[in-house]
């Protein structure tokens, strides 16, 4: 098995039913990191709870509930998924603006017509949820450590 | 004039003893046989103590696919079969014999001349190679015989006969080339013949003109063997950097040389495969060079297996007054000895003496982050980086994905870093946890 | 822990800026000068004894999921009523202080005073909470200040002392974050041999 | 013969110490050295001393007192780094500067990094550009060159960049600026005689510690060929685009630090990249911004800068950039 | 300890706890939005009656707008009994660290520069920053009472009439360019010859 | 031209970190690795150039005409706050997966003074274009904003770069973690003054 | 009251109120479960970081007592049993005693028990070390002295007698946190309960050599000869591959092996001092 880049969260499953094996991860945001965290009220840490499709390389595994397993991402979709998220919106909202001006629109036109791009964007990557859902699968390997 | 890409350093060659023509060594009383001289499980014993022996009878069998049978290398009487210190100090099982005579299996041909005429069938060759206990006598000590028989799927185009032999001191091939130039034209061939009748090169570095000169002349009967010269840089033996010098393919990572379309072997490994194919003679001994400045005879023995290092350099007359360090093998990739009363082995083909001045470790400085190992580094990895993350513990993620398994522990690096930093040292043993790791993660 | 432990842990053991490395941004930005940074600390001061304390006051009252939103409200109508007040009665701090006082709003430590300690304790404790980090914010912004100011242009709270001019990278943005990366260590060395 | 010693291979070693690659710079660096001893006298024999002295003296001080530990300033590291300082400040710096300028270079930018290796950024230059914008007034007083031990009054002259960078605010063209100004031709400039840093006395001077420098193997031509290909380029496409406006290659190349720069401080290995291919972009790197800073920025001079900046890209080069790697290719 | 997060509570609290805020917010703004005004107005009439002679209207409440090369600029009027005494302009040239707020004010009787002001900069404290000092012999003071039309406007090293601050050139050149800029403004403003316009403009 | 210059002064010459000091705690907290660097200026960039398009819509069509600026501070921090929240939730209803892969945790971002700051800025700064001072424009101010995002992330990427190169070298431990990355921070802050006077 | 004051109050509550309800309503859509129990636990932790409980660190700890359902299993061996009873009143368990230990070296070879027969000069790391060869002296199981251990231990519990040229344990420091017993690759260092009054009795030695092969290596080596698990009342003493363990549960701490060794290899810990003997 090649090793590829990746992103590695560690998590406990909790259910295994036909379909899903259901983990649950404590998801660390960005501020678990900081040094302020202590302090800091934006320093959430919460459970979340994945489902992974079961698929061979669970079968081979033999997964059991409370199993501490490591739920698996490359770190390529990551960025993708920054980028889907984030980047193209961001783009699309500048790219309005200006087009927009460029038609010597009112500028609260402009600016909420914008806006109303972005929601587009996302109502429209909304009906391709099943899609993104499928990118965006998340494999669990046994951690042992 | 050929070489390989990437990296390589100049250590100055001192082939000091390259003058000194092979003799062989007057037998020890007592000869002590390991039954670990190749990669691979250890041969398992079938004589015990009290057993009588005659030379090149079996004493050890193959315990697995990656092992190889061990001959007497002595006459005499089985003292014992016991554990005993190999050269770094770790406890291998041995045979002792106390040597009465110099008695020969019979059937072993100890005539002079040259027998050229390759009657033997592939499978008969490669059955002898294997019941020669013969193995790859370059240092890696890898059973001849599975190397010569690739996967079915994989063909072998070349077949390089390495006769860089880069590593400083060491003279044992050059010596066996200038005399012995036939036999390994012949051993040549025979290998050939077993990977069905591949171009074969014989690679020989520039420093070694009698050799490369004995080499094209024994070489000149045969149209599909040619010597090579090569540029004088160390590594340029190294199997990956001679596939690449020689045929400009490169082994790809973690893959055999078999992946490249090339078989390497040893040109101690070719003498070996003609004296056992056409003599019937098992590896029962080898060249090794004695050497160092400062012992004051520098000399080309043919040694049997098991002869005690102690006795060695007792009979050479070396004077060990100056010797700091022993050393088993070249200067860049040998093992220091630990234990002198430890036996010679297949693989062993030089005893190297180095004073502490030529040899002692300076203190430790901080990486200037100058590259030049990296641009030592034939393999074209960091070992700056892998040093660091090394050094920071647990960081094995990062070090496979900076290749420390490609490493092929050359020593160029530490040879070239201005701050002394022993990059290989940390290295070497990073590198086993991390193939550790990948080796679970395959299994699963 | 005691009233007066209250009152003076902000100054050593919980200093917002130099042990517990927050608000970072007003630190940095308003301390060219000693008064500067005195100012800065003041106008948070400020805002934090009166959200501690009014925070104490309701925390009973607001239910978990409104509460960092309730809090976002409460300080943030104190940093207005102070930038109000700056704004009108101090117009030449007003001008150097800028964009910070605003963001008082986000600055942790008002807001993590009132998540770590208001909503646990009753309102004279907030109270001295608050001045107490408070007044450890307004010494520490003041001591940077000074160090650059001394640094920067040879003058002490505007005294000059040193003709012609000091070293100007100390005034400049480079200036700040060195004077704050040496005095934080320098922090350090003296607390811990202490302790 | 019990006794012997014992360690891992490799079991020799190629002995090019750090020492040894420190002094081969320190030699490379005597010819300009000693250009600027004489045609500045006395102030440059004396910046050299003081800032020999005061680095020396820094690294020593707290590596005995503050950090405790080994001292290693005899691995002469602080001596380039004093002997470069020294080569990039005024002729007539003030003492005193020069002393700041050591302290903030050793132990600013390099022993609070941890010493020798460790450093992010270029100590020399974090020296000169901490300077430069403390004492501005100070570090852009020129002197012009003048003959050995003659005293030399701190004259305001410029240098030719700044001559050139005010030419143009001023509304001139680069024509008139350069008819003002007949000192400025590039043949001029390759031997002495041009104002600025003690370092830019003679481009010929540097050339010879260059090459010298590439002869003993101490350093690889990927940065510094790639500074100047870029410089040429971008300076080139400019200037043919508008003469008036945009001075030409070779004044470029052998004007301001751009030939001390490339040649002593890109090189400088803790703050270079490691790869070629790294070497190559981080040269690239600096050619650009050093022209942006030169033809758009305030300053006159962008060198120093350009090399502080792609300074903190190199950890990210390095990153990115991997040595081409055995086994990963396609055969065939 | 909190209180349960059901619906009422919380809308109930937030809702209330905003009633409270902004209750206080608008009473803070009453009490304060006079002397907020009247700060902000006088320092933009302080630098005013500063750049002009003295007046009795109030100029901030005169601006015309004049357009040169495409860029609009602010004008003050200052006039004594109706009649104009002095024109503020309002430029702002790019110096060392920004834009460089300035105001140039010109006396109405014989075109002199009356003074000039700055109003914010983003200049290298105690190097480029003397442009704003008040100090006496100051850079700013070479300006006071100097005709621009017999006044070459460029810092000597450019050729000019003004002594440039010590290595603060570039600033020195903003200011020098600013206060060309406003000339250019004035020129305009009273070359179109129309005393309606400035007249009219007064009246406004 | 006008955004050219725009995004040059707020990218390179004023740099919202090296020379504003907006956003510092994330800078020192958030930079240990490059691609969580990377991930966490996405975000911010996002964040800011969505929250000042309305905040600067807010400013200019409801505060203004009412008369209520004194309650910019107020409202701004709402309204990033809230959108910052309706991101979140739309992305978690979109895609569970995509929401989880995108690992960098948003409401990290409403506390973070750039955004507000930056939001500040556009309503209250003037910038000189030719030889007048103007305020920004709904265009320009979001350009404004996009090109401090990504000066934010230029600076936070280098120095997350520069802080994985100090994990393995050896500060003095006293030097260790923020105090050595404020001491970065000022060099590289020194180094981007070069680019002053560029516009 | 005026105008802007009125349209404030009116904005900005409204506001509050909408910002409410959606709050309300995305709270009931998303409920998070956090434990804030974790961070209690956390707080009793002692917040080393050491991994001695087997976690990658004391929050992930607490989460694994958190989400337990019996923390029996689970010992956080730097706080010991006090903090295990904290924690335990947190979670509304019970704890299990455990017994406190120490970590003890099992290697006397001190530079003069053991004469040298090499010297090492590569990299000081006893895992180097380890991998190039047996050690420096003719003993293939004793301490290779590069101090791994000591730079291995977070409390600063071990320090390298210059003198003998091995680890020490400074039991008053040691947490038996066990990173030491990981980091060293000849396994010499044990994790032992400290016994009654802090007393043990300890085989000082590793090696797995025949008598007179550890003899000649060591002159403080195990021999295994049997003495003292013959004289042993209590059966406490094994023999093993030429080694001699004592059993830490069976040892009544009789002492009577100590004197009957004959190379001296097995020590006591801590006894009261009586007069001529020493206690090494
Ligand atoms: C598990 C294993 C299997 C190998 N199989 C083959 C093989 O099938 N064919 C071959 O030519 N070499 C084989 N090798 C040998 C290596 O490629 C290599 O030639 C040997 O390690 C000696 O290399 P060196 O002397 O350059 O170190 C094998 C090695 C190992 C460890
Ligand atoms: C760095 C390095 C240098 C080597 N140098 C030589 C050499 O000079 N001569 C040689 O025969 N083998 C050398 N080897 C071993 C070869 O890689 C290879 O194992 C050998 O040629 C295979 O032949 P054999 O199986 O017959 O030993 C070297 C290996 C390495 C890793
Ligand atoms: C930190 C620093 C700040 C500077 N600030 C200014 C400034 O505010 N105004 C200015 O005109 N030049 C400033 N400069 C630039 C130079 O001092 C000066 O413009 C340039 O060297 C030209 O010198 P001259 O004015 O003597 O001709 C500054 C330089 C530095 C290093
Ligand atoms: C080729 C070469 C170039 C160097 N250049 C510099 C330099 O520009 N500035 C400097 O301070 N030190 C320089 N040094 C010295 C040394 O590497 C430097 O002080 C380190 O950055 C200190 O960690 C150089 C050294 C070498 C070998
Ligand atoms: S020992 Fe390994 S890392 Fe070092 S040069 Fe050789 S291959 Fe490269
Ligand atoms: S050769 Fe040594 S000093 Fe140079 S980069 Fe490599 S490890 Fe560092
Ligand atoms: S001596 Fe060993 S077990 Fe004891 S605290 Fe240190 S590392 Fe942990
Ligand atoms: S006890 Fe183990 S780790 Fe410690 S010094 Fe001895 S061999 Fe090394
Ligand atoms: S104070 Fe600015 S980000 Fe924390």
């Amino acid at each position: 098995m090649k090793k590829i880049e990746r992103i590695e969260h560690e998590a406990v499953i909790t259910a295994i039913d036909e379909n899903y094996i259901t983990v649950e991860i404590q998801k660390k945001s960005a501020c678990a990191a900081c040094h302020a965290k202590g302090v800091c009220v934006a320093s959430e840490q919460e459970t979340r709870y994945v489902d992974v499709p079961y698929n061979i390389s669970s079968l081979v595994e033999n997964f059991q509930v409370g199993d501490a397993v490591n739920l698996v991402l490359s770190s390529s979709l990551g960025m993708k998924a920054v980028f889907i998220s984030y980047a193209v919106p961001l783009m699309l909202l500048v790219f309005l603006l200006l087009f927009l001006y460029s038609l010597g629109l009112n500028e609260l036109m402009i600016g909420l017509l914008s806006l109303g791009g972005v929601a587009l964007y996302y109502l429209f990557i909304f009906l391709f949820r099943d899609k993104l859902e499928r990118i965006f699968t998340f494999s669990i390997e046994k951690n042992n450590k | 004039m050929i070489t390989f890409k990437i990296g390589g350093i100049h250590p100055h060659d001192n082939k000091i003893a390259k003058n000194a023509a092979i003799e062989s060594l007057k037998l020890p009383n007592k000869v002590a046989i390991s039954m670990a001289q190749h990669l691979g499980a250890p041969a398992t014993p079938i004589v015990t103590k009290g057993d009588s022996v005659v030379v090149g009878q079996v004493i050890g069998e193959p315990s697995g696919f990656i092992s190889g049978f061990v001959h007497s290398s002595v006459s005499g009487t089985v003292v014992a079969v016991e554990p005993r210190a190999d050269i770094v100090g770790n406890m291998v099982t041995h045979v002792v014999i106390d040597v009465e005579g110099d008695i020969w299996d019979e059937s072993i041909d100890r005539s002079e001349g040259l027998n050229s005429n390759i009657v033997a069938s592939q499978d008969a060759i490669l059955a002898k190679i294997k019941s020669s206990g013969i193995v790859g006598m370059g240092g890696a000590t890898f059973p001849t015989h599975v190397k010569l028989c690739p996967p079915k799927d994989k063909k072998a185009d070349f077949l390089l006969i390495n006769g860089a032999e880069c590593e400083p001191y060491v003279t044992a091939d050059d010596r066996l080339m200038r005399e012995k130039s036939a036999c390994i034209a012949v051993g040549t061939a025979i290998m050939a013949k077993v990977l069905g009748g591949c171009k074969s090169y014989i690679c020989i570095e520039e420093n070694k003109p009698e050799a490369i000169a004995a080499m094209t002349a024994a070489c000149s009967k045969y149209e599909n063997i040619e010597v090579l010269k090569l540029k004088k840089k160390y590594p340029q033996g190294g199997e990956k950097q001679l596939i690449d010098a020689v045929t400009k393919h490169q082994v790809p990572s973690g893959a055999l040389p078999i992946e490249a379309g090339c078989v390497v072997q040893n040109v101690a490994t070719a003498f070996a495969a003609y004296e056992a194919v056409q003599k019937n003679k098992p590896l029962i001994e080898r060249v090794m060079t004695v050497t160092g400045q400062c012992v004051a005879e520098q000399k080309n023995y043919l040694v049997r297996f098991g002869t005690p290092l102690s006795y060695i350099l007792e009979t050479s007359g070396c004077n060990l007054e100056n010797a700091a360090k022993i050393i088993s093998g070249g200067p860049m990739m040998g093992k220091a000895v630990a234990n002198i009363e430890a036996t010679t082995q297949k693989g062993s083909s030089c005893l190297l003496m180095l004073t502490k001045e030529q040899t002692a470790r300076m203190p430790i400085g901080n990486c200037i982050r100058c590259g030049k190992c990296a641009d030592a580094c034939p393999m074209g990895l960091e070992p700056w980086l892998l040093y660091k993350l090394s050094e920071n513990g647990n960081q094995f993620d990062a070090l496979e994905d900076n290749k420390i398994f490609d490493c092929i522990e050359c020593g160029c690096c530490t040879f070239t870093c201005p701050s002394f930093i022993p990059l290989l040292d940390i290295i070497r043993v990073n590198k086993v946890e991390v193939m550790k790791i990948i080796r679970n993660r395959a299994k699963k | 822990m005691t009233k007066l432990k209250l009152l003076t842990k902000g100054i050593i053991k919980d200093n917002p800026t130099f042990a517990l490395v927050l608000g970072m941004c007003p630190t940095l930005g308003t301390t060219t000068s000693a008064i500067n940074g005195m100012g800065m600390g003041v106008a948070t001061l400020f805002v934090l004894i009166l959200s501690n304390m009014v925070v104490s006051a309701v925390a009973r009252f607001i239910p978990d999921k409104v509460r960092i939103p309730s809090y976002i409200v409460i300080i943030s109508a104190f940093v207005t009523i102070v930038q109000l007040l700056i704004q009108a009665y101090i117009p030449s701090l007003y001008d150097t202080l800028g964009l910070f006082i605003p963001l008082i709003v986000v600055n942790c430590i008002v807001l993590g005073r009132a998540e770590a300690f208001a909503n646990k304790h009753n309102v004279i404790d907030s109270a001295l909470d608050g001045i107490g980090i408070g007044l450890g914010f307004t010494l520490s912004l003041t001591v940077i200040g000074l160090v650059r100011e001394i640094l920067g242009s040879g003058s002490a709270f505007g005294w000059k002392f040193m003709e012609p001019y000091g070293m100007l990278i100390f005034v400049l943005a480079p200036g700040a974050f060195l004077v704050l990366g040496y005095l934080m260590v320098l922090f350090k060395k003296l607390t811990t041999k202490k302790a | 013969m019990a006794n012997t010693i014992v360690s891992p291979a490799p079991h020799i070693h190629g002995r090019n110490e750090t020492q040894i690659l420190m002094r081969e710079v320190l030699r490379a660096l005597a010819p300009v050295v000693l250009v600027s001893f004489y045609f500045y006298g006395l102030n440059a024999i004396l910046l050299q001393v003081t800032c020999l002295v005061s680095c020396l003296l820094t690294e020593f001080l707290i590596q005995k007192y503050i950090q405790k530990g080994q001292i290693t300033i005899s691995d002469g590291s602080a001596c380039v780094t004093a002997v470069l300082l020294a080569l990039n400040l005024p002729p007539a710096t003030p003492f005193w500067v020069a002393i700041i300028g050591s302290i903030v270079a050793i132990a600013i930018a390099k022993m609070t990094f941890g010493g020798l290796g460790q450093n992010i950024f270029n100590p020399a230059l974090v020296g000169r550009v901490f300077l430069l914008i403390s004492f501005p007034v100070v570090m852009t007083t020129w002197t012009a060159p003048s003959s050995f031990f003659s005293s030399v009054d701190a004259f305001s002259g410029a240098t030719p960049l700044a001559l050139i960078n005010e030419g143009l605010k001023s509304g001139l063209s680069v024509q008139d600026v350069f008819a003002a100004n007949p000192g400025l031709t590039p043949a001029q400039m390759s031997f002495a005689r041009a104002g600025g840093s003690v370092g830019e006395i003679s481009v010929i001077a540097l050339l010879i510690g260059f090459v010298y420098l590439l002869v003993k193997k101490v350093i690889k031509p990927h940065i510094t060929l790639s500074i100047w290909a870029t410089v040429i380029l971008m300076s080139g496409i400019f200037s043919l685009c508008d003469p008036t406006a945009y001075t030409g290659p070779l004044f470029n190349l052998f004007t301001g630090g751009l030939m001390l720069g490339s040649i002593f401080m890109a090189t400088d290995y803790v703050t270079s990249p490691m790869s070629n291919k790294g070497m190559i972009i981080f040269g690239i790197g600096i050619g650009v911004l050093t022209m942006l800073i030169r033809y758009f920025g305030a300053y006159p001079e962008g060198v120093s800068f350009a090399i502080l900046i792609m300074n903190m890209v190199v950890p990210l080069i390095n990153k990115y950039c991997k040595p081409v790697r055995y086994g990963y290719k396609k055969n065939k | 300890m909190a209180a349960k997060s059901t619906f009422t509570n919380m809308v109930l609290s937030l809702g209330s706890i905003c009633l409270v805020c902004s209750a206080l917010l608008g009473i803070a703004n009453n009490v304060t939005a006079e002397p907020i005004a009247q700060a902000t107005l006088a320092k933009i009439n302080d630098k005013i009656s500063y750049v002009v002679p003295s007046y009795d209207n109030n100029p901030s409440d005169n601006v015309t707008m004049v357009e040169v090369d495409g860029t609009e600029y602010k004008v003050y009027l200052a006039s004594m009994s109706d009649k104009v005494v002095g024109y503020a302009i309002e430029v702002a040239p790019t110096g060392f660290g920004g834009p460089i707020s300035m105001i140039v004010g010109f006396d109405a009787e014989n075109g002199n520069i009356y003074n000039t002001a700055v109003i914010s900069h983003s200049e290298t404290p105690g190097l480029g920053d003397k442009i704003a000092s008040n100090e006496q012999g100051s850079f700013r003071d070479q300006f006071i009472e100097m005709n621009p039309a017999s006044n070459k406007l460029s810092v000597r090293k450019d050729g000019g009439d003004i002594d440039a601050i010590t290595a603060a050139t570039i600033s020195s050149r903003a200011f020098t360019v600013g206060v060309s800029t406003a000339y250019k403004v004035y020129l305009t403003l009273v070359g179109s010859g129309d005393a309606d316009v400035v007249s009219g403009a007064s009246k406004k | 031209m006008e955004y050219i210059l725009i995004i040059i002064s707020a990218v390179f010459v004023n740099n919202i970190l090296l020379s504003q000091f907006l956003g510092i705690c994330p800078f020192l907290g958030v930079s240990k690795k490059v691609s969580t660097a990377v991930g966490m200026s996405a975000a911010v960039a996002f964040v800011m150039g969505m929250a000042t398009c309305v905040t600067y819509l807010l400013q200019n069509y409801l505060l203004v005409p009412l008369e209520i600026e004194f309650l910019q501070t107020v409202s701004f921090i709402l309204v990033i706050a809230s959108l910052v929240q309706m991101v979140e939730i739309i992305l978690k209803k979109i895609s569970p997966s995509l929401y989880q892969a995108l690992g960098i945790f948003l409401p990290l971002i409403t506390t973070n003074c750039a955004v507000l700051g930056v939001a500040l800025m556009v309503v209250q700064k003037q910038f000189s274009f030719g030889g007048a001072a103007h305020m920004l424009n709904l265009g320009q101010s979001v350009v404004f904003a996009v090109a401090s995002a990504i000066g934010f992330g230029l600076a936070i990427t280098l120095f997350a770069g520069i802080r994985e190169q100090l994990e393995l070298s050896k500060v003095p431990k006293v030097f260790k973690g923020v105090p050595i990355a404020l001491i970065v921070a000022g060099i590289m802050a020194m180094a981007f003054m070069g680019f002053s006077g560029i516009v | 009251m005026d105008s802007t004051l009125l349209i404030t109050v009116v904005l900005i509550t409204v506001v509050g109120v909408v910002l409410a309800i959606v709050l309300y309503f995305v709270a009931q859509k998303f409920k998070v479960v956090e434990d804030e129990r974790i961070d209690i636990v956390e707080a009793c932790l002692p917040g080393a970081n050491c991994g001695g409980c087997g976690s990658a660190g004391c929050h992930d700890f607490a989460q694994r007592l958190v989400a337990a359902p019996q923390i029996g299993s689970l010992f956080c061996p730097v706080g010991g049993n006090e903090v295990m009873n904290k924690v335990a009143n947190v979670l509304g368990q019970e704890a299990v005693e455990q017994a406190k230990m120490v970590a003890v070296l099992k290697c006397n070879g001190s530079c003069f028990n053991r004469p040298k027969t090499n010297t090492y000069e590569g990299l000081s790391s006893c895992r180097v070390k380890a991998a190039l060869y047996s050690g420096d002296t003719a003993c293939r199981y004793g301490c290779l002295g590069c101090g791994d251990c000591v730079s291995a231990c977070k409390f600063g519990a071990l320090s390298m007698d210059v003198s003998t040229g091995l680890p020490v344990v400074d039991e008053s420091k040691c947490t038996a946190c066990g990173a030491c017993v990981a980091a060293c690759p000849k396994t010499i260092i044990e994790l032992r309960p400290v016994g009654l009054k802090n007393c043990r009795v300890v085989v000082i030695c590793s090696s797995k050599d025949k008598g007179a092969v550890a003899r000649k290596a060591c002159s403080a080596a195990c021999i295994g000869c049997g003495k003292c698990q013959k004289i042993c009342p209590f059966g406490a003493i094994t023999i093993e591959n030429n080694l001699a363990y004592i059993d830490p549960s069976l040892c009544k701490l009789c002492t009577k092996c100590v004197s009957e060794c004959p190379t001296g290899a097995i020590h006591k810990f801590n006894f009261p001092k009586k007069p001529k003997e020493d206690i090494a």
